[in-house]
């Protein structure tokens, strides 16, 4: 397994170097450029200018070594010097933003936890209704309860978040009044007043993204499920006398969730990647509402280092599916 | 007393194309320390009718439509469902066919042999590992301790096999049930589960029912044989008498149809033409008529009852259930 | 023997497949309904003959006629521009399916053919998951910018522009949503070919092309036909996105999509602007993911024959 | 059978088929999984070869790779005078049609997906190039001859029964007139009142069409019936092969022995007499075997010597070959 | 009384990055840096000058301004201290001209500083600067929000190449206005307290500041208007009927200042066919084949109903214009001739140029071509009205009209490499808003000489999108160039805005977008602005209890 995880990787470093040209070439390939959110009123002899500054005239492979380096070098240094307040990095060149003019790092470092806490909430909540319903739907197949819960998750993949994040805000904000609609990032939770604005200030994201995840993965679960009902050992676990809730929440689930982990494993990076609609729409500013800012105005080494970040976060993910596949399953032995 | 008697269950399964009558009328009894074969082709209901007994058919489309189980004396059919769960693995064993696919490949061997122990006789951990043990032991796994922490894809067949009879036999249950156990198994090995099972009935003296397509099997370890046809059961005589005074049509040409180690060797091999009957209906004639080389009007207007043939009461000697009277002379026996 | 030889003239397999369709309550209702949705958009402006961009140029008149509830002149009323918006919903709903439904068989067939190609031809496997991976990681929109720069006058030129736009938009989304299915549909050819029958085609002299033709394909289609069912509604939403950020058809075709997204405007103000696109698109989704469901089991002879 | 008639049609030679072993960081070639190993065989013409041995000793990968379905490690397979390991790509397609083979597993050898008619039909798409009106009556005539009625050319194979499917996996075997064909356990998952009707199918096959079998199976008393020599293989390698009556009535090899003692006999009297001879412990790894006799483990008659010797096949007795130092003489062996 | 009605909540929808004016000069940073940096002098909601640190405005008649117009000397106030509690000097008013005129620096302002000579600092409270040729107007440097003064200790490290490094600085400077940052999340939030050394010490009267970013316009407006969360929101662009929605909720209201900014149609005078060879697309070579006929270009414009689109559109954000410069009142040329539809003008027009209907497909058509545009501008809702409106009426008129909207990155990037920049202009007209900063119309004017046409040659990045080139018109721009006497200037820029508009309908204004944001009943003191940051007078905003 060890000898697995290594050798995996170590494959993953050149998929990841060529990835992160190709993401290079290709942002700096599209149109638009980092002048667009700047007024008309600008003339363009200025704009040439603040190109200039930012580097941003120089040829591209220049300016994809120059930021491999920054990736790979400079910025571990920093990384270092920020928990050991040594000072390795000697004030080198940091990644910075075209847009802002702060360090890409800092950036991801501020949206890190607004991210992390409703995505990753609503990723949570979205598992735990959809591991219940995915199990009961395939353990009482065909009945109302799993034809309801069809028309659900269909529901579920069907309508938009833009849809349900805007309906919701309508009901609950607008109508009723009784959830906020702008996001606090600010908020931190000391005291349970600001345990509960926080509950309050997620609770609508939280339940449309939940209910996004929840409808994919309760269909795997299912699926999963039912196919392991129908198994010998099954029949064993009954034939020994164990009672229904043992033979389904233990046998059956254990060896149904080996898929399901895997592929919620594979679904995890989204979380960092964040959920760039509904971010927007109750302005929560998260990593993906980073990436979709930097997007419109071609802030390339945002772009640039948000989507290399997510692209490893992809290949690590893929590998711990894997190993997770292996952990789960004793059958299965790498190498 | 026996300590199993079934009477006249009646099994049925509720299809997209209609009802199959998979067990009709099957009546049979289990003495103590008694071994009674199970002999029949695929799909003559040899399985459904044992899990019938302990209500491990799926039950959307499986129906027990009528027929008494009778577990020392108890009617275990009218039981409830929690108390049919307390009969199974603690007072009947079940062994399955397949042993690749009935251990549960992601908990330890181990895990797997204590489970029935917690539950069904409340023993602490400890205790569960310890018997554990012993009767990894007793099935003649070597290094039973090192091994309950294994999983079962780390042992061949023959050992998982002999995990599957360890489980069935954790709780002393006085009833065993072994559906097919040596079927996926080499013959090498399938001799050592057969001996090991020789072993275990005198050491402690369980009743068996063993379910198998092999007649060699079946001559080897069987006090008493039921042929099974169609759903019903077609014939039943102790072993000896089966083998050398068979009265039913099929079972005589499934004795013809193989081949044999040692005697002569045939030219050329019986053969059972045609196909095994659709079990769509009661059943209103001979299940075996298509293909019976004696089969007359009657075998089309009525299904034939069982009938003692050598006088003794019906199911404790001899019986057959067929129109037709094989001549006393002929014998399987070549 | 001379009437064996009648009754069995390859009888079309497709009449059973049509046979075990219906058995599929389910499946059934939802063709129906889809069937409605189809005739509803290509029959429907037939019957219903207002242009969904008409404009009163008359700005007096105009102004009557915006924003209208729905009335016997404009069942679903009209929009802020006055335009019929049943009509918009027709027109919208021919690009929708149909961008939907070949968007989707462009996904699927790029996805099938790399998941097979990874799954059968172990050499290639370690590269076409890398490809995969690089696809998953690329970021969306940049890419779909830069294909549509590169593409969008060159093809425009050659098929016209609205051709062009439709192939372009729907290359662009099967482009980048095949990598799911790539993944799925080669973790099953990897098992199917371990199978015997495949051994069997091999030790027939099948070349591998058949083989992939013949045995891995068909029996990779319930997984792909999951796969499909859930692309369309992907497919459909994704355009919205594209027009929405103007990478999508002009400005001025309707599309369910984009009726959505600018009905989010006016949720508060004329909320069945969303109702009406929101339940087509879903009534869609729902509708192909059932037939989905039928198809699954009516093309599996297995399940067919019972 | 006179001895002039005895050509043979296939000639193996120090067969080996190694799957390779990849461990550690970089991949590297570890070891081998020595599924067979120095095997060497003729099958003569129009006769039927009988391979046995337990599960996992090599049978399938020997008929595998007779056929070239697994490309052999070494080793040569002379069939009707090429050498199948070594052909070319295109060379071994059209040697195909000569060779073909029958699956253990009916229901897993065909097709779900595909009508009888179609599976039966492949081989001719593939070789014959005969026109549709024609090939349809060529896939009529095959399905006369391993008696399936004509009417089930559309069905599916999930609508037979076992021994129904069975025969259209002959069917599809016989298709293209082939000289030799491995049967790999084709009855091993057929009930028995089927298997009797599949094996009667394959000798009279044989009878009308000259055929050469190699029969694999692990039921020795079907073998006994089919074979007319039996070779008896244990651990990738081969212990024993004899004509069948010889090996039955005395088997030379200590695992032949214990093997044909395993086998129930459906006869109670006999049953109850029998000694049966039950091996201990589990078959050692392909990965790893023992050095020495590859049977020195679990050999019930084992020698020092065997534990240091391999012992070669050699003819120990007229048409009787054996390797196992208990029958031929250490001096005879490799080290002499 | 400082800082004794707690918390200001602004929503900012478009995030702010920035602090620092010099490194963006997008809106939103230019606004909310204006809380904490800021100008010599400001203009008030008319467009007047009013001083800020200084003590009074330099006039030529109070001597300020050099009688040949080539300096201008500032005065700052005395006492005036950074919030770090450091005397402001004249060395930082000369720093902030070094630090934006540095040619590495990438100065987002440096149109501000363009012409300077030298800014000498006789003493610390004196600053002269010192054009290279007579200004006429010299208030660009140092003035309004776009030019705030920065703090030469803090900025001494951050000059050229280092700006954009200096993080710290950039997001959190030093300097002199009612309020401090204390917290900066880019793109997200601010986070500002109440500057307690600030000038006036009964001010400001809100304790902390929260900038908030994210969502949109309509978003804004809702959490103003209807659910109450923030007390003010930028920009709350929204459709009429939603206006009148929210404001009928009672927790807020609409402001609103009408500026220079207006939202018009280009008539592309040179040919866009994708036929011409790459690099002679929408250049000088190839005169537009329709376009080039005056009558087409008004008949175009009288088809338009702009009170409708107006009403359609922007509600109270917006009036109908016919000027390319409506504002300041002395410029606003009182041109209204264009604000009545008048189809069968147009009508006539076209018939007058030639263009009729003959094969009776209601397309006009001459010479056996068919009257067909192509109509671009960028992906927004109100756009997307517009577009379809014109385009009815343009239909009416008898021409075909094909639409196109493309991504705003995109069409406003000015990516030399992409087809669709506006810039390029690969359409036959195109629509998009355009406004000039400060008072002064002369550099916008100046967009359209000849020698700004954009081209393969200057990357296409020259302002003068329509590719109008008439000598006639040079020459005045010119003459307002050398004039410094204020009603001549008038004078002279009506005719330059007539030019365009009136006389040759190439600049087809449409509306005149105001500034307009929303505002809690909650909140008092809010006086919209135009001329200069919304925020310019957040130091007076109160509470209304
Ligand atoms: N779940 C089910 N639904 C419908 N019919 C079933 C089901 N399970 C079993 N049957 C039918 O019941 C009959 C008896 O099956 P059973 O499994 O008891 O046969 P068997 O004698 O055990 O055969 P084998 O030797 O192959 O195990 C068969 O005809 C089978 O088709
Ligand atoms: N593709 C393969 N890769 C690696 N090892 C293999 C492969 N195929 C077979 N083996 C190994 O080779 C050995 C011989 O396998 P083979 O299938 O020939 O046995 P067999 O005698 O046919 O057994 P059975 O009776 O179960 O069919 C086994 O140990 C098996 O694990
Ligand atoms: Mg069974
Ligand atoms: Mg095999
Ligand atoms: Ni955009």
């Amino acid at each position: 397994m060890l000898t697995f995880t290594i050798r995996r990787l170590l494959t993953a470093i050149p998929t990841l170097l060529l990835i992160s040209l190709v993401i290079f070439l290709l942002v700096d390939f599209a149109p638009g450029s980092p002048m667009s959110d700047i007024p008309l009123t600008v003339p363009p002899d200025v704009r040439q200018k603040m190109m200039e500054a930012m580097g941003a005239d120089q040829p591209v492979m220049v300016r994809y070594l120059l930021w491999l380096k920054q990736f790979f070098w400079t910025e571990p240094l920093y990384g270092i010097d920020a928990i050991f307040g040594t000072d390795f990095a000697q004030g080198a060149q940091r990644i910075i933003s075209w847009q802002s003019k702060v360090p890409v790092f800092r950036i991801i470092g501020e949206r890190m936890p607004q991210t992390l806490t409703v995505v990753g909430t609503a990723y949570a909540v979205g598992v735990l209704i959809a591991l219940p319903i995915g199990i009961y739907s395939a353990y009482r197949q065909y009945s109302w309860f799993d034809q309801a819960g069809t028309f659900f998750a269909m529901a579920g993949f069907s309508v938009p978040t833009f849809f349900t994040g805007n309906l919701l805000i309508l009901i609950f904000s607008v109508k009723l009044g009784w959830l906020p609609t702008i996001y606090d990032t600010t908020l931190r939770v000391t005291d349970w007043a600001s345990f509960y604005k926080m509950v309050m200030q997620m609770a609508m994201p939280v339940t449309v993204l939940a209910l996004f995840n929840a409808a994919e993965i309760s269909r795997y679960t299912r699926s999963s499920v039912l196919e392991n009902l129908g198994q010998d050992y099954v029949r064993t676990a009954r034939a020994k006398g164990m009672t229904e809730s043992t033979v389904l929440l233990k046998h059956v689930l254990r060896n149904s969730l080996i898929p399901v982990v895997t592929v919620i494993a594979l679904g995890l990076p989204t979380v960092f990647g964040g959920a760039i609609v509904t971010e927007q729409i109750f302005k929560i500013n998260g990593l993906g509402a980073a990436l979709i800012g930097a997007i419109h105005v071609s802030d390339l080494p945002t772009v640039q280092t948000l989507t290399f970040i997510f692209a490893v976060l992809i290949v690590m993910f893929n590998l711990i599916a894997d190993i997770l596949y292996g952990i789960l399953d004793p059958r299965i032995r790498y190498d | 007393m026996p300590v199993l008697e079934v009477r006249g269950l009646k099994t049925v399964f509720q299809t997209r194309g209609g009802e199959v009558h998979a067990v009709n009328d099957v009546s049979f009894h289990l003495r103590p320390g008694e071994l009674l074969g199970v002999v029949g082709e695929s799909g003559s209901g040899k399985s459904v009718t044992m899990m019938s007994l302990i209500g491990l058919l799926p039950s959307p489309p499986a129906q027990v439509r009528a027929g008494e189980v009778l577990l020392g004396g108890v009617d275990i059919l009218k039981a409830s469902p929690e108390e049919l769960r307390k009969v199974r693995g603690a007072r009947i064993g079940f062994v399955f066919q397949d042993p690749m696919t009935s251990l549960n490949p992601v908990f330890t061997v181990g895990a797997q042999i204590m489970e029935p122990l917690r539950v069904h006789m409340g023993l602490t951990k400890a205790q569960a590992e310890a018997r554990a043990v012993e009767l990894l032991e007793l099935v003649g796994i070597p290094d039973a301790r090192k091994r309950l922490k294994t999983y079962p894809h780390q042992f061949s067949g023959g050992m998982r096999q002999r995990v599957m009879i360890a489980i069935a036999l954790a709780c002393d249950p006085e009833v065993l049930i072994a559906d097919e156990p040596t079927t996926a198994l080499d013959v090498t090995i399938q001799a050592q589960i057969l001996e090991l099972v020789k072993e275990l009935r005198q050491k402690l003296g369980m009743a068996i029912v063993w379910i198998t397509h092999d007649l060699g099997v079946i001559a080897g370890i069987a006090d008493r044989v039921m042929v099974m046809y169609g759903g019903q059961i077609v014939e039943q005589a102790p072993v000896w008498e089966l083998f050398h005074k068979p009265q039913h049509p099929y079972t005589r040409a499934l004795l013809r149809t193989i081949p044999k180690l040692g005697g002569q060797r045939e030219a050329r091999l019986q053969v059972i033409e045609g196909q095994p009957p659709i079990l769509a209906g009661a059943p209103t004639a001979c299940p075996f008529r298509a293909r019976c080389a004696h089969a007359f009007a009657r075998c089309e207007a009525e299904n034939p009852l069982r009938r003692p043939v050598d006088g003794a009461a019906l199911g404790h000697g001899h019986d057959v259930a067929c129109h037709w009277t094989a001549p006393a002379q002929e014998s399987a026996d070549a | 023997m001379t009437d064996a030889t009648q009754s069995q003239k390859p009888r079309s397999q497709w009449f059973a497949v049509w046979h075990q369709f219906r058995q599929h309550k389910g499946a059934m209702a939802a063709l129906i309904l889809l069937g409605a949705l189809v005739f509803f958009v290509l029959i429907g402006p037939l019957l219903w003959r207002i242009d969904p961009n008409f404009i009163e140029p008359n700005t007096v008149k105009m102004f009557k006629l915006r924003n209208n509830p729905p009335s016997f002149d404009h069942p679903l009323g009209t929009d802020q521009l006055g335009r019929d918006i049943l009509a918009r919903m027709m027109f919208g709903g021919r690009i929708s399916l149909a961008v939907g439904l070949v968007a989707m068989l462009v996904a699927i067939f790029i996805g099938t053919t790399i998941g097979v190609l990874a799954g059968y031809f172990r050499r290639a496997d370690g590269l076409l998951m890398r490809f995969t991976d690089l696809f998953l990681a690329l970021p969306l929109l940049p890419l779909l910018l830069v294909m549509m720069m590169l593409f969008s006058e060159m093809v425009a030129s050659v098929l016209g522009p609205r051709l062009g736009t439709f192939l372009l938009i729907v290359l662009a989304i099967g482009v980048t949503s095949w990598m799911q299915s790539a993944r799925v549909v080669r973790g099953e050819v990897l098992a199917l070919k371990e199978r015997e029958f495949v051994l069997a085609a091999r030790s027939i002299g099948t070349p591998n092309r058949r083989i992939i033709l013949r045995h891995i394909l068909p029996n990779v289609l319930s997984p792909v036909l999951v796969a499909a069912t859930l692309g369309i509604a992907a497919a459909i939403i994704t355009e919205s996105v594209l027009s929405f950020l103007g990478l999508g058809f002009p400005p001025d075709f309707p599309t369910w999509g984009r009726l959505l997204y600018d009905g989010i405007d006016s949720i508060r103000t004329y909320p069945e602007r969303v109702v009406w696109p929101g339940l087509a698109i879903s009534l869609t989704v729902l509708s192909v993911n059932y037939i989905g469901d039928g198809l699954r089991d009516a093309l599996d002879p297995r399940i067919r024959g019972r | 059978m006179l001895d002039t008639a005895k050509r043979p049609l296939v000639q193996v030679r120090n067969l080996k088929m190694y799957f390779p072993i990849f461990s550690g960081l970089l991949r590297r070639h570890s070891g081998d999984v020595k599924a067979v190993d120095n095997v060497s065989f003729d099958i003569f013409e129009g006769e039927t070869l009988g391979l046995v041995g337990e599960s996992g000793c090599g049978k399938s990968t020997v008929g595998r790779a007779l056929l070239r379905l697994y490309t052999p490690t070494a080793g040569n397979v002379v069939i009707d005078g090429d050498d199948v390991a070594t052909l070319s790509a295109e060379a071994l397609r059209q040697k195909r049609p000569t060779m073909q083979m029958v699956f253990q597993d009916p229901q897993a050898s065909l097709n779900p997906r595909m009508t009888v008619a179609a599976i039966i039909g492949e081989p001719l798409d593939e070789h014959s190039g005969l026109p549709t009106a024609e090939k349809l009556e060529r896939v009529y005539t095959l399905m006369d001859q391993v008696g399936l009625n004509r009417r089930f050319a559309n069905r599916y194979p999930h609508e037979f029964s076992g021994g129904q499917r069975q025969r259209i996996g002959i069917a599809r075997a016989l298709a293209l007139n082939p000289k030799f064909i491995v049967c790999d356990e084709p009855i091993a998952a057929l009930d028995v009142s089927i298997q009797a009707q599949v094996v009667n199918l394959l000798e009279d096959l044989q009878d009308r069409l000259g055929l050469t079998y190699l029969f694999i199976s692990h039921d020795l008393s079907m073998v006994r019936h089919i074979a007319d020599r039996v070779a008896v293989m244990y651990l990738g390698q081969i212990a024993e092969i004899s004509p069948r009556d010889d090996l039955y009535a005395d088997p030379l090899h200590p695992y032949a022995e214990a093997l044909l003692s395993a086998v129930p006999e459906p006869d109670p009297n006999r049953e109850g007499r029998r000694t049966r001879i039950i091996l201990k412990g589990d078959v050692p790894s392909p990965a790893n075997p023992p050095k020495g006799c590859n049977f020195c483990t679990r050999c019930p008659k084992v020698m020092p010597i065997c534990h240091d010797l391999e012992p070669v096949l050699t003819e120990a007795r007229p048409g009787r070959f054996v390797a196992c130092h208990l029958v031929t003489p250490p001096q005879t062996t490799r080290a002499g | 009384e400082r800082g004794s009605d707690g918390e200001l909540k602004i929503l900012y929808y478009q995030a702010v990055s920035t602090m620092n004016a010099y490194l963006s000069s997008g809106t939103k940073d230019v606004e909310v840096g204006s809380l904490v940096l800021e100008p010599l002098a400001s203009f008030d909601q008319d467009g007047n000058l009013v001083p800020r640190l200084v003590k009074e405005i330099p006039t030529l008649e109070n001597g300020g301004v050099a009688a040949d117009q080539t300096s201008i000397t500032w005065k700052l106030l005395d006492g005036l201290v950074w919030s770090d509690g450091t005397p402001v000097t004249s060395e930082d008013v000369k720093f902030t001209w070094e630090y934006c005129t540095h040619p590495d620096g990438g100065c987002a302002q440096g149109a501000k500083y363009e012409g300077i000579k030298s800014v000498e600092t006789p003493d610390a409270q004196t600053v002269v600067v010192t054009f290279e040729a007579p200004k006429p107007y010299p208030y660009q440097p140092f003035t309004g929000a776009t030019a705030p003064i920065l703090q030469k200790a803090q900025f001494a490290a951050c000059l050229g190449a280092a700006a954009a490094s200096c993080t710290d600085p950039n997001t959190k400077p030093i300097g002199t206005g009612p309020f401090v940052v204390t917290d900066f999340k880019v793109n997200d939030v601010v986070i500002l307290a109440a500057n307690d050394k600030f000038r006036d010490p009964a001010k400001p009267a809100f304790a902390t500041v929260t900038v908030k970013g994210g969502g949109d316009a309509l978003a804004a407006a809702s959490s103003v208007m209807e659910t109450g969360e923030f007390d003010y929101a930028w920009n709350t662009q929204i459709n009429p009927e939603q206006q009148t929605q929210m404001e009928a909720g009672g927790k807020g209201k609409f402001v609103n200042a009408f500026g220079t900014l207006v939202e018009l149609i280009e008539m592309n005078m040179t040919d866009p066919s994708p036929a011409l060879p790459e690099g002679e697309r929408s250049t000088t070579k190839h005169p537009h084949p329709v376009l080039s006929d005056i009558k087409v270009r008004q008949a175009l414009s009288m088809a338009i109903d702009r009170q409708a689109l107006v009403d359609i559109g922007y509600g109270g954000a917006g009036r109908p214009t016919c000027n390319l410069v409506p504002a300041p009142a002395v410029y606003a040329s009182d041109n209204t001739g264009c604000l009545k539809q008048d189809m069968e003008g147009a009508k006539a027009l076209m018939a007058e140029a030639g263009w009729t209907d003959s094969d009776g497909d209601g397309i006009l058509d001459k010479d056996g071509k068919k009257l067909s545009m192509l109509y671009q501008t960028s992906v927004n809702p109100v756009r997307q009205d517009f577009q379809a409106l014109i385009k009815g009426w343009w239909n009416e008129l008898g021409v075909e009209v094909e639409l196109k909207s493309i991504d705003p990155g995109v069409y406003f990037g000015g990516d030399a490499g992409s087809p669709d920049t506006f810039q390029k202009f690969y359409a036959d007209v195109e629509m998009y808003a355009n406004n000039f900063d400060g008072t002064d119309p002369e550099p916008y004017l100046s967009q359209y000489l000849c020698d700004k046409i954009p081209g393969p040659d200057n990357q296409w990045q020259g302002e003068n999108i329509n590719r109008f080139c008439d000598p006639a018109y040079d020459a005045a721009l010119k003459e307002l160039s050398a004039t410094g006497e204020p009603t001549k200037r008038a004078e002279l820029v009506k005719k330059l805005n007539d030019m365009l508009t009136k006389d040759s309908m190439v600049v087809v204004p449409l509306v005149d977008r105001g500034r307009f944001s929303a505002q809690s009943n909650a909140l008092g003191g809010v006086i919209m602005n135009s001329w200069d940051s919304e925020l310019w007078n957040a130091a007076d905003w109160y509470r209304v209890k």
